[in-house]
């Protein structure tokens, strides 16, 4: 395995606050990978830094190997870097199958007047776009849904297909934003399947945020714990969930003191 | 029928001509950008035109070309209405929603000072005498309806290909098109450069059709009115600026007989728009058949 | 709205009989100015002239006997207005004449429209180049300013000649003033004086304290003014409040009592090249400055008094057609009486408020009396009056 | 480029810049509160003006429908003066009601409000032509009592003048400013008001009623326009019904230029642009009416937020 | 104390909760659990006004509140801390508190209770002169709460006080939660995470897609095997 990202000390600062401080991991190819920690720890800034909506103040990105750091976000985009977002941005007017479409284009080589035009390109484009997006509607069961308003879709729908829309573009890694929020235990089950059996099918690397400890740790093959803009931990589930300062920022002083004491105050793989 | 347009063919002619300023502004509305820079071009427009038309230096063009040289005067419009739309639109399609349009209205505003201390646009007077393509106004239909067609169907197009998809996205949601691979800059400068050029060409025309050009024809509130039959035609429909050209340029004439009290009734009618049909005419269709 | 409009279409064809008949009684004359929008200052004085002259002409018995009626349509300030409303005098007044529009740029738009429907236009305020030259029934009726303004210098030079340094000041955005002034700039030269600045404003600013500070850095002492009355006025004030005792001399564009409430007491003194005189002495003018006056408790503006003679030329035009044609003007063709009345205006010469005046054959007025005025105010500063300086 | 020349370009911008940053007071509140631009507000600002002249003078003139009508009675001009300047406060919570309330209870595009405002500029400024007439009204020389019209002095031998008008449009710009910053920093209802502007539903929640606020906002934003627009009216003249317009483009530049929704923004706009356009070299005089727009692009370009605006998120 | 009959709900044509009945009885907490969307949110809007029930009433203190509008709701006794910290980020945090008891007029009783949220939430004391929004998180949460609790509300609806805080700071804020009660407070509770609201309230009222499924003594349910399965894991 070789490392798909790498992030070298990364930065931002947003004023004088360091929002994320001197941050280094690397993303294996064929992994998923966990970020945790606590509301504000910089989780959200450091994935807006990976996809260009956030200049970082120092630091670097490589992805594939080369450096991505500066990039605008659509230049990240279309090397094979895809994401979700927190609080679901879709585009909430336009139709769910024109959500899915419109990543898919992006490797379109005809241009506008192709697309006014009608070239034989831009025809056969056209058609492999909607057939391709057609395929991932499948996936996640919106089909019977694909021609209306995106944001017409109740809350869980919504989830799957920002996943499906990120997959369009067919990326080779995948960044979810607290894909779980807002979830009851069965469907972050259930969600968990599913993000495994998309790795699967379409060979991704996943980098995920989340904050819903017992998810992360089932599903993740390693994790990184940030707190105050700073990376506490790294390492498997097992080594990050009983860590006193992941205990600590989790938990408060007292449960770090009984884990550093080895008292079995390690955060619950269960809940 | 004939009297009708003796009387009302100008008016006819102006709704098709002011339609297509409302499309000038569709088209960055469509890709989210509120501009108002479309009558900068359109007045820029009407004097590559009037220039051309008039101007001693084009003497040797003009009796070479003939009637070419109308033709040649759009093109002339249009491609210095991309290069300049390029220009302003780079920088400022950093802006969004009323700044951008602020940055527009200063623009303008900037250009016709410009102009007006420019000699060879004439002045405050303007260009005058700019030879006619038709005998009649009525005629300039063969101008502007080719124009309002192919824009309609250009539209039309749009809407439904990866272009117009493109454009409703960052619409949408800016950031998020941008993470989906959209090329966001590049669509809003696209988008607002396909109606600078229509707008520029759309002058290019309307100087003959007028028969005079002047500094006055690029104001703040022309350039509103066009925003208008935009938001009141409906601002999510390809019909949208048509149908709101053609209320609002015909309004005042409808009112004509109520003389000088007209624009108050006018400025009643913009209001009541406003609140009665939030979506435009348009979205009355809409809400109709939904 | 596109089935609204068929329908108004399809009411309005059959609400419109066919062409080929006679004029009608009152006969209806076009007068299309701009009533509305920022313009309207100078639409509203025409149409005041105008309904001045409706009445009187009328009570001296009209064409013959026949009366007149004034058909009014706005403009509004833009060209596709004055369109419009040539359209509708053409078509649904049925006038023998249009008077209008109030501007130059307009008249541009709108006449040929009138031209090609061979209805004869009178320009009662256009006064840029180019105007009688857009077609034969093209004419007007406001004179260019070529004569007056090198008139209204020596009259300063007159009253003070040791003038050296000349400030000159015009409203760039309007076609009048910028034209003006290019004429008074000539004519500076001319009479052999300096002029040590140029200043450059907008009929619709109304703080000039950077055009003053200028003119009061440079030793200044004679300014000449090209531009219309609220701003003209305004900067005569600051001029004024702000140090400057020279001579002021304004462009025709001042010759307005508008200039009164702008700059009150201040007004006082300024030299005004006028193409009209309330204090003129033709008796017809006496009459119209007096009606003017019980009217409108005001003295007219030169836009009315030209509006009153657009009126008056054209009827009289109508009356040598009857002359000639030997019937009655409502016993002949619309069409006809169009015709013969673009002709008519352009033969012989009419005694008018304006003084004598005559179109020639292209449509260009000649006119034989300008003026130059200087400015009196009334005690209280709030009115005043053009008084005539001697030729 | 003498020290005289120096202050007085200095004083004419201190004074035009004041003059601005009070129109553009109007604009901004309301900005800050709806963040919607009140297009109608130059036509308040005109109606103050002619309101506060038909109250001091009592006469309609000659060409409107009310021509020759005479009012029964006049007012002191101060009295006239806050008389008008409190009908335009009226005038401005109509424009509310007409035009930015019904609007807002059926959730409208925001963009909506900005053609229906310009619907109402056109209805005030067509009826005061309608009934006033387009002519010029001016008020009567003695309006500021029996101050000079001017005081001249002099530095380095070169004499330096300023109008008395526009020492007053200064001092009481200056007044309203310390007014106005003082109530919203210094009352529980300016702190009612600034939540208001933050987050309507937060703010009701709250128990302040939201709506009364937003009335009442559009009534002291009426009311500055008025008061701005007899003392410009003052200063120039009333010429023509159309006489703020000009002033109300202007104004645009001024509050982008300062801050969007920024008090103290508005003012510093105001005398940049003032002073932008007094220190003009006289050879470019041509371009005066372009330096606030230049100003502006430059400034959206470089500092989107304005001068003094913070990067909040704009709500049009 | 709260009644709501037979309420329904819509966002244009979107119906978010469709007749809901439900009660807060004097000195309960009273929580509303389900997943996200359910119409949780939905409900206390409805309550406070800020949404206008298309179908059924709402009555407060015995008063039916149609026609209110939400600030006269706040003069009735209810304070609602809504859902994302809606803290006035540009004004300071004592401003904010300050105009938690705009509605009130005693300007002693007003500083006690200015004292008492101090005292509750020490923090905020170091913090007062800040604006807001400069908060963390945990921060602008307890400056919610604690500017709701300034109109010494009879009835307090607390929207998601857990929303994306530590486990640390929850914990933090459902004691103060449970205290506020015990001295008197009604409480209405929204809460993502069922657990620790079942544990916190007596009485529990479980929604699924805008419809009202179980409820009950919220210990029952928390051994409910359907309630258990789908929201406690």
């Amino acid at each position: 395995m070789s490392a798909l990202l790498e992030v070298r000390s990364l930065s931002k600062a947003f004023g004088g606050l360091l929002a994320v401080s001197d941050v280094s991991l690397s993303v294996e190819q064929g992994e998923i990978f966990g970020l945790i920690g606590p509301n504000g720890a910089g989780k959200t800034t450091f994935f807006n830094m990976l996809t260009g909506m956030t200049r970082p103040t120092s630091g670097e990105v490589l992805f594939a190997g080369g450096a991505i750091t500066g990039l605008r976000p659509e230049q990240v985009a279309r090397l094979g870097v895809a994401r979700t977002f927190q609080n679901i941005r879709l585009f909430a007017g336009l139709s769910v199958f024109d959500n899915v479409r419109i990543p898919r284009q992006s490797r379109e080589r005809s241009g506008l007047w192709g697309n006014i035009l009608g070239s034989p390109l831009a025809s056969r484009e056209e058609r492999e776009t909607s057939e391709a997006a057609w395929e991932l509607l499948k996936l996640v069961n919106l089909t019977d849904r694909a021609m209306r308003p995106a944001g017409s879709l109740p809350y869980g729908d919504r989830r799957r297909l920002e996943i499906a829309r990120a997959l369009a573009l067919a990326p080779r890694l995948l960044l979810l934003d607290e894909p779980a929020a807002g979830m009851n235990p069965s469907e972050k089950a259930g969600l968990a399947d599913f993000i495994r059996q998309v790795r699967e099918t379409f060979d991704l690397t996943v980098l995920l945020i989340e904050h819903n400890v017992p998810m992360v740790m089932g599903l993740c093959s390693r994790i990184a714990v940030l707190n105050f803009g700073e990376r506490i931990a790294m390492g498997t589930p097992e080594e990050v969930q009983c860590d006193p300062k992941v205990v600590e920022a989790y938990l408060g002083a007292q449960k770090r003191d009984a884990a550093a004491a080895g008292e079995g105050a390690c955060l619950h793989s269960t809940m | 029928m004939a009297a009708f347009f003796d009387l009302y063919g100008f008016l006819c002619i102006m709704i098709l001509q002011q339609a297509l300023l409302g499309y000038s502004l569709y088209f960055p509305l469509m890709a989210g950008q509120l501009s108002l820079a479309s009558i900068g071009f359109y007045s820029l427009g009407g004097y590559v035109a009037a220039i051309m038309g008039t101007h001693p230096a084009f003497e040797a063009w003009r009796a070479t070309l003939g009637w070419l040289m109308i033709p040649l005067e759009w093109l002339a419009a249009l491609l210095l209405s991309v290069v300049l739309a390029v220009a302003v639109g780079l920088p400022a399609l950093r802006l969004r929603g009323i700044y951008l349009a602020l940055a527009t209205i200063a623009f303008v505003q900037v250009l016709n000072v410009v102009v007006l201390n420019m000699p060879i646009a004439g002045g405050a007077v303007g260009i005058f005498g700019i030879p006619q393509a038709f005998e009649s106004r009525f005629a300039y239909i063969w101008f502007f309806g080719p124009l309002l067609l192919l824009t309609i169907l250009f539209t039309l197009r749009l809407e439904r290909s990866a272009a117009g998809r493109n454009f409703m996205a960052v619409r949408e949601d800016e950031l998020a098109a941008g993470a989906m691979g959209v090329r966001t800059t590049a669509n809003k400068v696209l988008a607002f450069v396909i109606g600078c050029a229509l707008a520029g060409v759309v002058g290019a025309m309307s100087a003959p059709f007028l028969n005079t050009w002047n500094a006055r024809q690029g104001t703040f509130d022309a350039g509103v009115a066009c925003l208008a039959y935009v938001l009141i035609g409906g601002s999510r429909s390809k019909w949208g600026p048509l149908l709101g050209a053609a209320l609002l340029v015909a309004l005042p004439e409808v009112l004509r007989p109520l003389k000088d009290s007209r624009l108050i009734l006018n400025g009643m009618v913009l209001v009541l728009a406003c609140v009665y049909m939030p979506r435009g005419i348009a979205g009355l269709f809409a809400g109709r058949r939904a | 709205m596109s089935r609204m409009l068929s329908v108004l279409a399809l009411v309005l064809s059959l609400a419109v009989p066919a062409l080929a008949e006679n004029v009608a009684s009152p006969i209806p004359i076009g007068f299309a100015v701009a009533q509305t929008t920022n313009v309207a200052l100078f639409g509203q004085e025409q149409v005041n002239g105008a309904k001045i002259a409706e009445e009187y002409l009328n009570s001296l018995g009209g064409v013959n006997g026949t009366p007149i009626r004034m058909v009014y349509q706005d403009t509004g300030g833009d060209e596709a207005g004055a369109v419009n409303a040539f359209q509708n005098l053409i078509t649904q007044g049925k006038v023998v004449g249009i008077i209008g529009p109030t501007l130059s740029q307009q008249a541009f738009a709108a006449n040929p429209i009138a031209d090609r429907a061979k209805v004869p236009v009178v320009g009662p305020s256009n006064t840029a180049k180019g105007i009688p030259q857009i077609g034969e029934y093209v004419g007007r009726i406001s004179a260019p300013m070529t004569v007056v303004a090198p008139n209204s210098l020596k009259k300063a030079l007159a009253l003070n000649p040791k003038i050296k340094n000349v400030a000159v000041l015009f409203a760039q955005n309007d076609a009048f003033s910028a034209s003006e002034t290019g004429i008074f700039q000539e004519a500076i030269k001319g009479l052999g004086l300096n002029i040590v600045t140029i200043q450059r404003f907008q009929t619709t600013d109304t703080d000039f304290t950077t055009q003053v500070t200028a003119v009061l850095g440079e030793n200044v002492d004679l300014v000449v003014i090209s531009g219309l009355a609220a701003d003209s006025g305004n900067l005569v004030k600051q001029l004024r409040q702000l140090g400057y005792t020279g001579i002021i001399v304004g462009g025709n564009g001042l010759n307005s009592p508008n200039m009164f409430p702008v700059c009150g007491a201040l007004c006082q003194d300024i030299l005004v090249a006028q193409a009209y005189s309330p204090e003129a002495a033709a008796e017809v003018n006496r009459v119209f400055v007096e009606k003017f006056t019980a009217a409108y408790k005001k003295g007219p503006a030169q836009f009315s008094a030209q509006a009153f003679a657009a009126v008056q030329v054209i009827v009289e035009a109508l009356k040598k057609v009857e002359a000639t044609a030997k019937k009655k003007i409502t016993a002949m063709e619309l069409t006809e009486v169009r015709t013969a009345l673009n002709k008519a205006l352009r033969t012989g010469s009419y005694v008018t408020p304006l003084g004598e005046i005559s179109m020639n054959a292209e449509g260009e007025v000649e006119q034989k009396d300008f003026y130059v005025s200087q400015i009196k105010m009334d005690a209280d500063g709030k009115s005043g009056k053009f008084t005539l300086l001697p030729r | 480029m003498t020290l005289a020349w120096f202050l007085q370009n200095l004083l004419n911008g201190l004074s035009m810049g004041s003059v601005y940053a009070i129109f553009a007071l109007g604009y901004t509140l309301v900005f800050s509160i709806l963040g919607i631009i009140n297009f109608a507000h130059g036509a308040v600002f005109t109606l103050g003006a002619y309101l506060t002249y038909l109250l001091s003078v009592g006469q309609f003139g000659i060409n409107g429908l009310l021509a020759g009508w005479q009012l029964p009675f006049t007012l002191p001009f101060p009295l006239a003066l806050l008389a008008g300047a409190g009908l335009s406060g009226l005038a401005g919570m109509a424009v509310e009601r007409l035009a930015f309330k019904p609007l807002r209870a059926r959730q409208a595009d925001a963009l909506l409000a900005l053609v229906s405002s310009l619907g109402v500029a056109l209805i005030l400024v067509n009826l005061i032509q309608y009934l006033f007439g387009a002519e010029i009204y001016s008020y009567p020389s003695d309006v500021l009592g029996s101050l000079p019209p001017a005081f001249i002095f002099k530095v380095g031998g070169k004499p330096v003048a300023v109008r008395t008008v526009q020492i007053v449009l200064f001092v009481v710009s200056l007044v309203m400013l310390a007014a106005l910053a003082w109530f919203i920093h210094g009352t529980k209802a300016g702190k009612a008001l600034r939540a208001t502007a933050e987050n309507q539903d937060t703010a009701s929640l709250l128990g302040i009623n939201v709506d009364a606020f937003i009335l009442g906002t559009f009534f002291v934003s009426g009311l500055l326009g008025g008061l701005s627009g007899t003392l410009i009216g003052v200063s120039f003249g009333l010429s023509g019904p159309y006489f703020g317009v000009a002033y109300g483009l202007k104004a645009l530049a001024v509050i982008v230029l300062g801050g969007l929704g920024s008090i103290p923004g508005a003012v510093l706009g105001g005398l940049v642009i003032g002073l932008g356009e007094a220190f003009l070299p006289p050879d470019l005089s041509s371009y005066k009416e372009a330096v606030a727009y230049a100003l502006l692009f430059v400034i959206l370009l470089v500092r989107p937020q304005g001068l003094l605006g913070g990067t909040t998120e704009q709500k049009v | 104390m709260l009644a709501l009959d037979d309420v329904t709900l819509a966002y244009g044509p979107v119906v978010a909760v469709e007749g809901v009945s439900l009660t807060v009885e004097q000195g309960e907490i009273v929580t509303l659990i389900g997943a996200n969307g359910a119409g949780k949110t939905t409900i206390l809007r409805a309550v406070s006004r800020l949404i206008k029930p298309r179908k059924g009433s709402v009555a407060f203190m015995g008063r039916d509140l149609a026609g209110l509008t939400p600030d006269k709701v706040v003069r009735l006794g209810l304070a609602h801390s809504p859902e994302g910290r809606q803290v006035l980020a540009r004004l300071s945090v004592l401003e904010n508190l300050e105009l938690g008891a705009y509605v009130r007029s005693d300007a002693a009783g007003v500083a006690e209770d200015l004292e008492r949220m101090f005292g509750l939430f020490p923090r905020l004391r170091e913090r007062q002169r800040q604006a807001a929004g400069t908060l963390s998180g945990g921060e602008q949460q307890m400056l919610a709460i604690a500017r709701a609790l300034m109109s010494r509300p009879r009835l307090l609806l607390l929207d998601e006080p857990s929303l994306g805080l530590a486990p640390i700071i929850v914990e933090e804020i459902f004691e103060i939660i449970t205290a506020l009660n015990r001295e008197g407070t009604t409480i209405l509770l929204v809460e993502q995470n069922a657990h620790l609201a079942m544990q916190a309230a007596h009485r529990a009222y479980v929604l699924e897609a805008g419809r009202l499924v179980v409820s009950g003594d919220a210990r029952a349910l928390m051994d409910d095997e359907r309630v258990k399965r789908a929201y406690l894991g």
